[in-house]
């Protein structure tokens, strides 16, 4: 299990390769890599900033994974989050997981981001040639959310 | 001398991410102090509303709760990393 | 869009530093791996042979890519299925779906999976030291797939 | 002449993955071509029953259905990947 919240770049690809390696026996890997998006309501995004709290954010995200662990049978999980400034279809967050079954792979690594989209503490600011905003989830975030209660 | 984080948007209404300083006497719940915070840093609608949450020393606290011997307040906005 | 049949070992690290390059501005990735299993319930899995049927196998991979862009907002996709013969470890299937939306990319790269489990044109033969059998889906792969039949 | 492709755990029970042969005057339908086949390659349960598709020019046919010119016929048992 691991979780890494970094102000350096990662390459998803070379994250796959290390994740791989790591869950040998495993069957099933899913992997999700979220991009900071190049457009936003008020125009062309130049900039994305990610504000994290330690230790609170680190913690979070390990509560998060034993959450996981408690419902699917996974080998292997990794989280790595970015922080910082960051530039268009850069990598901002690239969760993984390893089970010897498919839907616990694909199950768990949705609700990951689930999670992460709405109650891991980050906070992001958006900046485009003439604005710049505070981003917060959106309703459909909070709803995706929310699948997982029952 | 407590430190306080201003986190997310509330930099901006606060001027700082982090300040310390000894709060008043008078201040003495989590309550208090958002009120104290909504007068210092007077906005159109309050800053400090209970959509912003509380940590006091890393831990969110229940509010409404004592700040008691808090080193570390922390105000976080609504939060959404990924 | 692409189905690649091959029988040659790929590597899905590299497969999705591919993917991600030819999905600018996605915003998220969903990859799926599948990788042959080392033990059955017969022992130890020594050999993995898969056979396909062209062009009927590619044709149906190329429908059911069709499907998903009919039901979730797709940039990318790509499919690589392996045939031939393949030891434990080895990647059978790599699955990548790109979209602006998490959730299209979650569930069509879970879709495909499922049709690639229970229609898609291959037979697999699973050797052990002393055995070798012909695998056929279980009934959780059927009951899978008929999630999307709503 | 006909190209017959048994697929699968077929090609066990035909002995061989691929064969061309002139199929009798008799064998018109996919009905009759089961039962024949049924017949030749005879095992405790029959090979060739409802759960193996047939593909006729590589389209797989809706059954009973008329062989009519198909030159290349394919029996496909339950099929899965990934």
């Amino acid at each position: 299990m691991s979780v890494l919240i970094t102000d350096a770049a990662f390459d998803p690809a070379e994250q796959l390769r290390l994740f791989t390696h790591a869950s040998k026996g495993a069957g099933a890997i899913v992997s999700f890599t979220g991009l900071v998006r190049d457009t936003s309501s008020t125009g062309a995004v130049t900039r994305l900033h990610l504000q994290a709290y330690d230790p609170m954010t680190q913690r979070g995200m390990e509560d998060a994974i034993d959450k996981a662990r408690g419902r699917w049978p996974l080998q292997t999980v990794s989280i790595i989050h970015r922080v910082g400034d960051m530039a268009p279809d850069d990598p901002i967050v690239f969760v993984a997981t390893a089970s010897a079954h498919r839907r616990a792979a694909f199950e768990s690594a949705d609700f990951l981001m689930d999670y992460l989209k709405t109650e891991a503490i980050f906070w992001k600011k958006e900046y485009t040639e003439d604005s710049e905003r505070w981003i917060e989830p959106r309703p459909e975030d909070y709803k995706d959310k929310n699948r997982w209660n029952s | 001398m407590t430190t306080l984080i201003y986190l997310g948007r509330l930099a901006d209404v606060a001027g700082t991410s982090e300040e310390q300083l000894d709060l008043p006497d008078t201040i003495k719940t989590t309550d208090d102090l958002r009120a104290w915070l909504n007068t210092r840093f007077s906005s159109p609608t309050p800053a400090f509303d209970q959509s912003v949450r509380i940590a006091l020393d890393s831990e969110i606290c229940v509010e409404p709760a004592s700040l008691g011997t808090a080193i570390e307040i922390a105000f976080l906005p609504p939060v959404g990393g990924g």
